[in-house]
C-alpha cells in the first residue's frame, strides 16, 4: 500500500505540478501571477523558488498570447501547463484552443502533437460574479481533439493532471475554486489515472445520480440525505467530459433504472444533455423506470450577491427533490 | 503639476472633494470588508484618485466613460450617488445592479458610465464602440475610457485602438499605468519604456503624464476632448499613478518593496492637490479639511442607508436574463 | 395574400437587412470585406451602394474588435448587426459575445441593453477544411443571455433575420453556406417572426425527426426515402436554438412516440444531447416506444477532402438508417 | 536592390529555382482548379515569390518557419516535395497531410514547417512558442514568422510580439505587405505610413523593405536571423509586395484597379531577380530560362504522380482525431 496522507486540492495539483517538472525537464508552467503571486488561488505558490522563472514563466495579461505560445511550444516538443486565471477568460483564448490546438494533430494529418494542458479555476462560489464564475465546459464539449478533466478531489486532481500531463493531446483541466480548501487522502509518489473513465464514488441501487467537480460534493451529501428517505441513491464522478466514460454510467443506469444528472452551469445546452442522451440511446433506455432529470444552474448569469449567487446553482436540497420525484414515478 | 491658475475656487473645491469622495468610499469599503460585512472581491483604487478624477472633470454632461474591475472611482467621478454604489457592493436590490454585479461591474447609464468590467480590456473595444456610435449620429460627445497598464498587452486593446484610429472616433484612452498588473510590474510586461509609445503604432497622439496630479490629467483630457470633439480622433494619455493597497484582498504585496509603497504614499494625489489648491489661495487650510471630513460623514450617512436597503430575492430571477 | 416570389436565402438575409436599415436609422453593418467585396458569400452585395460606408462599414480583421464595437454602440441605442467572415472566427471574439454581449443586461441590474445581431456563415460542405467549416452553436448554446438562430430556408431566414435586428438582446445568427443558393417562396414586404418557435416541416406519425439548418433538408429528403419504406416521419425544424421551442418538440414525441435527432456538429457535446434530454425528462417519455436516437457528425474535426468531408457529417442514408432501426425497435 | 555581390553563382541558382517553383506550382494548381480537378479554397502567392523565397534563405537546417492561408511559397521554400503538396491539394492520402488538411493548412513538420493556418495570425502566437521552446533548450535554432497586413491588425499580433519582445525570443516577424487583406487596402485598416513602425510599440527593431526584392528580404533576414541566434531578440521586416491573382478563387477584384495590377506585374520578383543576376554575371539568359522550364517540367510531372496517389477512406477517421 503507497503512503498517503490527507492535502487539499490545492496542494495535491500542486504536488502533481512539481512531480512533472522534477522529472521531465520539457514540462514548464505558464500564467498570470503564477510566480512570486502564486497564482490567484496560491497553487503554484513555492513553484518559481523551485524551478526558476524560466519555468514558471510569469505572464503579461495576454490570454491568447498565453495559450498560442503553449501550442507553439508543445508543437516542437515541450509539456507546457498553462494556466487561464479564471476558466471564464478562456473565451479570450478560444481560437488557439479551439481552432489551433484541438485541430492541428487531425488537420496536419497526424504528423503534429499538442501535448500542452490548460488548467482554469472554475465555477461559482466566489461572490465575482457573472465574468468570474462560470462554469465553461459546455463551450468546449463540442470540439473533437480537446479532452476535458474536471476533478472532485485531491486525489483524482494529483492522478488525473499527471495524466494531463503526459498525454500527447491538448487536455483542458478545470479546477473548482470551492474545490481548492477540500482535504482528501493522497498518495505520496507520483501517479497518474482516471483520464476517460468515470467512477462510482457511491453505491446505490435505486437512482444513478451522474455529476462532475464540486457537484460531487453535493450529489454525496444528498445522498445521505436520501438515505434517511429510505432511498438508495448510486453517485457517479464522470471527471473526465472529454473523452466520455458511456459505459460506466450506463452501466449504472441499467441497474438503478433511474437517471438524475446534475451540473452547475445552466440547464440549456448544458453537458447533462449529454449524459442523458447516452443513456436513452443506450440499452439502459429499456430499464429505465422514471423520465431522466436534470438539476442544473439556473438560466442566469452568475449573480453577485451571495445568496443569489448560491440561488442559481443546485444545492443538496434541489438534488434530494428531484431523486425523490424520480422515485415517485 | 498642471496649471493651477487656470481653476477657480469652484472647481478646486469640486476637485477636492471628489477625491476625497472616492478616498473615503474605497477606505469605508476597505473597513466594511474586513468586518465581514462585505463579499466578493474588490479592486481599491486609493492612490489613483487623480486620474478618474481629473479625466472626467474635463468631461460635460452626455459625454460617456467606460470602467474597469478598479472602477470606484471612475463611478464617483461621473456623479454616481455613493449610496447607491454602496448598496451594489452590499448585493443590495436597491443597488446600481440590483446586487447582480458587484463592486467589479457597477454601471451608471444615466450618468454616462458605461460599466465596469470584470475583464481586463474587455471596455476598450466597448468604448470605442459607443464613440462610434455617436460619431454615426452626429453627435459632439465623447468616450472616456479607463482601462491599467496591463490591459495593454491585450489583443482587445489593440484592435479596439486600430479601429479608432481609422475611423477617427471620439474616444480618449486613458491609461492608468499604477505600476503593476497583479503583481507583474509593467516594465517586465512590456519591453519599451512609455506605454505611451503605442499610439504611435496607431496613429494618433500618445503622451504621459504625470497621473497623481489632477491638474495635469484634466488637462491633457482637455486637449484630447477637444481633439476628439472635432473629429480628429483619438489620444492615449498614460497617468503614471500607484495604488497604494493590494491588487485584491489576497494580495499579500510581495512582488513589491515597502519603500516604493511608502514613497508613493509620499505622492498621495489627493493631499498634494489640497497642499497646491491652499499655496495657490483657492481654498484655506479648514475648507480642504472640511471637504475631507464631509467626504467621510457622508459616506457613514450612505453606508447605514445603503446597509437597511432590501435584499435581492430569486423570484423572476431567470427573466432577468434577457431584455 | 402577400405577394411572394422565389429567391434565395442570401437574398432573403439582404433583404431583411435592407429592409431593417430602410426603416431604421440605428441599424448598420460592420465586417471584414462587407462593403465592395459584398461580403465573403455574397451576402452583403449592393449595400454599400445603398447605404454608403458609413453604414456598411468594412473593418479591418479584427474579430474583438468587431464584435467589442457593436457591443458599446448597441450599449448606446444603435442596433448593429455585425459579420464573422465565417462562424469558426467566432473564437476569437467569444470574450466579447459571451462575457459581454450575453452578460452586460444582467450584470447591470437590467439597466443595460444589447440589441445587436452577430451573423456567420457556418457549416461544413465547401472543402476549406477544419478552420473554416465547423458547425459551433454548442458553443454558444449554454450562454444565457444570447438567442441563437439557425434557419433552414429563405422565407424563415428573412422573418427570424427581422425579429433578430428588431430584439433587444444580443441574438446570433447562423447561415449554413450550403444553403445560400437553394431558393424558396419568400413575401415581399417586410415580416418578422419565429424567434423562439419550433415548426412542423412535415407531418408524419410514426417517428419525430428533430433537426436545423442544412440537415432539415436532408431530413425531409430521408422522410421521403422513408415514405417509400411505409415510415411516415414527422419532420421538425428547430430554427432557434436558444430560445428553445420545447413544447413543440415534446408535442411531436408525444404523438410518433419516437425520437431521431440530427445534427451536423460532432455527436458529443452537440446540442442534440439538449432536445433528448427534453424529451426524455418530459410527459413524453411515457410514449417513447424506442431509444432515442442522434445522427450526428464524427468525432472529428472537418477534413479537406471532399469524400471525407461528406463522409463526417450526416447524409440522407444515414437518417434514413436511424429511422428504420428506431422503428424496427 | 539588395546587394547583387553578395551572391555566388550557387545561390543565385537557388533563388531563381526556388521563385521559379513556387510559381509554376501555383500557376499549374490554378489551372487545375479552373479545369475542376481540384476542390475546396486556395490562396496564391502568384507576384509575392521574393519575401517567401528570401527570408528562407537566409536560415539553417533545424530552423522553423509557421505559415499562413497563402502558404504555398514558404512551404516550396522551406524545401517540400512538391509532389506531397500537390497531393494535399488534391485530398489525397499520400499528400502531407493526408487530404485532411487542404491547401490551406499544410505542415511539412520534418523540414521544420510548422504549417500553414487558416486563421488569420492563428501562427503568430504559435511561432513564438516555438521559439520559447528553442530558447528554453538552450538551442540557437530560429523561428521565421509569416504573415499578412492584414493580420497585423489581430490581437493575437499584438500578444505574440509583446511577449515575444520581453522574453527576447528568437523569432522573426515576417508582415508580407500585400497591399490588402482580402479587400481591404491595407491602407485603410491602418492609420500609419509604415506596418513595421509597430514594432516600436514592442521595442525591437522593425524595418520595411523592398519584398519584391529577394536580395534585400534575404539580406534583412540574415541580420535579424543573427540577432535573434544571438539572444538578441525579435526582428519586424516589412515586405511590401503584390498578389497578382484575387484573394481566392471568388474574387472579382472590385477593390483595385487593372492599372494597380499591370504596374506590379511589372515589379515581378521572378524575372526581376534573374535579370540583376544575370546582368551580374551570375548566370547566363539559357540558364535563367532552363531553370523556369525545368520548374514548370517538375511541376508537371509531380502533378501525374500525385493524381496517381491512392484516395483516403473514412476508415477509423475517428482515431485521427487524438494522438
Ligand atoms: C482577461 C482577463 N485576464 C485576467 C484577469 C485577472 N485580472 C484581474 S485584474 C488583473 C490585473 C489588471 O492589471 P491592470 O490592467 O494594470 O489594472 P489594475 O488592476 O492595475 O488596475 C488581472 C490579471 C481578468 N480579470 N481578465
Ligand atoms: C481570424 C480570421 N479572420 C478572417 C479570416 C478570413 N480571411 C482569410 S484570408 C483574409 C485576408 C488576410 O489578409 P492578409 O493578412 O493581408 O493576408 P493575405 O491574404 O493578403 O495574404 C481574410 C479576411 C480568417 N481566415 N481568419
Ligand atoms: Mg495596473
Ligand atoms: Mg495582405
Amino acid at each position: 500500500m503507497p503512503e498517503a496522507r490527507s492535502i487539499t486540492y490545492a496542494e495535491a495539483i500542486r504536488e502533481a505540478l512539481d512531480d512533472a517538472m522534477a522529472s521531465d525537464e520539457s514540462v514548464f508552467l505558464m500564467g498570470e501571477d503564477i510566480g512570486v503571486y502564486g497564482g490567484a488561488f496560491g497553487v503554484t505558490t513555492g513553484l518559481l523558488q523551485k524551478y526558476g522563472a524560466d519555468r514558471v514563466r510569469d505572464t503579461p495579461i495576454s490570454e491568447i498570447g498565453i495559450v498560442g505560445i503553449a501550442v507553439g511550444a508543445a508543437l516542437v516538443g515541450m509539456r507546457p501547463v498553462a494556466e487561464m486565471q479564471f476558466s471564464d477568460f478562456t473565451a479570450n483564448a478560444m481560437d488557439q484552443l479551439c481552432n489551433q490546438a484541438a485541430k492541428l494533430h487531425f488537420m496536419y494529418g497526424g504528423k503534429a502533437q499538442v501535448p500542452m494542458v490548460l488548467r482554469a479555476p472554475t465555477g461559482s462560489g466566489t461572490g465575482a460574479a457573472a465574468q468570474h464564475s462560470q462554469s465553461i465546459e459546455s463551450w468546449l464539449a463540442n470540439v473533437p481533439g480537446l479532452k476535458i478533466v474536471m476533478p472532485s478531489n485531491a486525489a483524482d486532481a494529483k492522478g488525473l493532471l499527471t495524466a494531463a500531463i503526459a498525454d500527447p493531446n491538448p487536455v483542458v483541466f478545470l479546477e473548482h475554486k470551492l474545490l481548492y480548501k477540500t482535504k482528501g487522502e493522497v498518495e505520496v509518489g507520483s501517479y497518474s489515472g482516471g483520464l476517460g473513465s468515470a467512477v462510482v464514488t457511491h453505491e446505490g441501487r435505486d437512482v444513478s445520480i451522474v455529476c462532475w467537480s464540486a457537484m460531487v460534493h453535493k450529489a454525496l451529501a444528498a445522498a445521505g440525505s436520501l438515505k434517511d428517505q429510505g432511498i438508495d441513491a448510486e453517485v457517479i464522478d464522470v471527471r473526465t467530459l472529454r473523452p466520455l466514460d458511456r459505459s460506466t454510467i450506463v452501466g449504472s443506469v441499467s441497474k438503478t433504472g433511474r437517471l438524475l444528472v446534475v451540473h452547475e452551469s445552466p440547464l440549456t445546452g448544458g453537458f447533462g444533455g449529454e449524459i442523458a442522451a447516452t443513456v436513452t440511446e443506450s440499452d439502459a433506455f429499456d430499464f429505465l423506470e422514471a423520465p431522466v432529470k436534470r438539476v442544473a444552474g439556473l438560466e442566469t448569469p452568475i449573480p453577485s450577491n451571495p445568496e443569489l449567487e448560491k440561488g442559481v446553482v443546485p444545492q443538496e436540497e434541489d438534488i434530494v427533490k428531484a431523486a425523490v420525484e424520480i422515485l415517485a414515478g | 503639476m498642471g496649471n493651477v491658475v487656470e481653476l477657480n475656487r469652484e472647481e478646486a473645491t469640486e476637485l477636492l472633494t471628489t477625491m476625497w469622495t472616492i478616498r473615503r468610499f474605497e477606505e469605508a469599503v476597505d473597513d466594511l470588508f474586513a468586518r465581514g460585512l462585505l463579499h466578493g472581491t474588490m479592486h481599491l483604487s486609493i492612490g489613483q484618485e487623480a486620474s478618474a478624477t481629473g479625466a472626467i472633470a474635463a468631461l460635460e454632461q452626455g459625454d460617456y466613460i467606460t470602467s474597469t474591475h478598479r472602477g470606484h472611482g471612475h463611478c464617483i467621478a461621473k456623479g454616481a450617488d455613493v449610496t447607491l454604489m454602496l448598496a451594489e457592493l452590499l448585493g443590495k436590490e436597491s443597488g446600481y445592479c440590483r446586487g447582480r454585479g458587484g463592486s467589479m461591474h457597477i454601471a451608471d447609464l444615466d450618468a454616462g458610465n458605461l460599466g465596469a468590467n470584470g475583464i481586463v480590456a474587455g471596455s476598450i473595444p466597448i468604448a470605442a464602440g459607443a464613440a462610434l456610435a455617436l460619431k454615426q449620429r452626429g453627435s459632439d460627445r465623447v468616450v472616456v475610457c479607463f482601462f491599467g497598464d496591463g490591459a495593454a498587452n491585450e489583443g482587445a486593446f489593440h484592435e479596439a485602438l486600430n479601429m479608432a484610429a481609422i475611423w477617427k472616433l471620439p474616444v480618449i484612452f486613458i491609461c492608468e499605468n499604477n505600476h503593476y498588473g497583479m503583481s507583474m510590474a509593467w516594465t517586465k510586461a512590456v519591453a519599451i519604456d512609455r506605454l505611451s509609445r503605442r499610439a504611435d503604432a496607431y496613429g494618433f497622439p500618445g503622451m504621459t503624464i504625470d497621473g497623481n496630479d489632477v491638474i495635469a490629467v484634466k488637462e491633457a483630457t482637455e486637449r484630447a476632448v477637444k481633439r476628439a470633439r472635432s473629429g480628429e480622433g483619438p489620444t492615449l494619455i498614460e497617468c503614471l499613478t500607484y495604488r497604494h493597497k493590494g491588487h485584491s484582498k489576497s494580495d499579500q504585496n510581495l512582488y513589491r518593496t515597502r519603500e516604493e509603497i511608502k514613497e508613493w504614499r509620499d505622492k498621495d494625489p489627493t493631499q498634494r492637490f489640497a497642499r497646491v489648491a491652499i499655496d495657490a489661495g483657492l481654498m484655506d487650510a479648514a475648507t480642504a479639511e472640511d471637504i475631507a471630513e464631509e467626504a467621510e460623514q457622508r459616506i457613514a450617512r450612505a453606508i447605514e442607508e445603503a446597509r437597511s436597503g432590501p435584499d435581492p430575492t430569486l423570484v423572476g430571477i431567470e427573466d432577468e436574463t434577457y431584455a
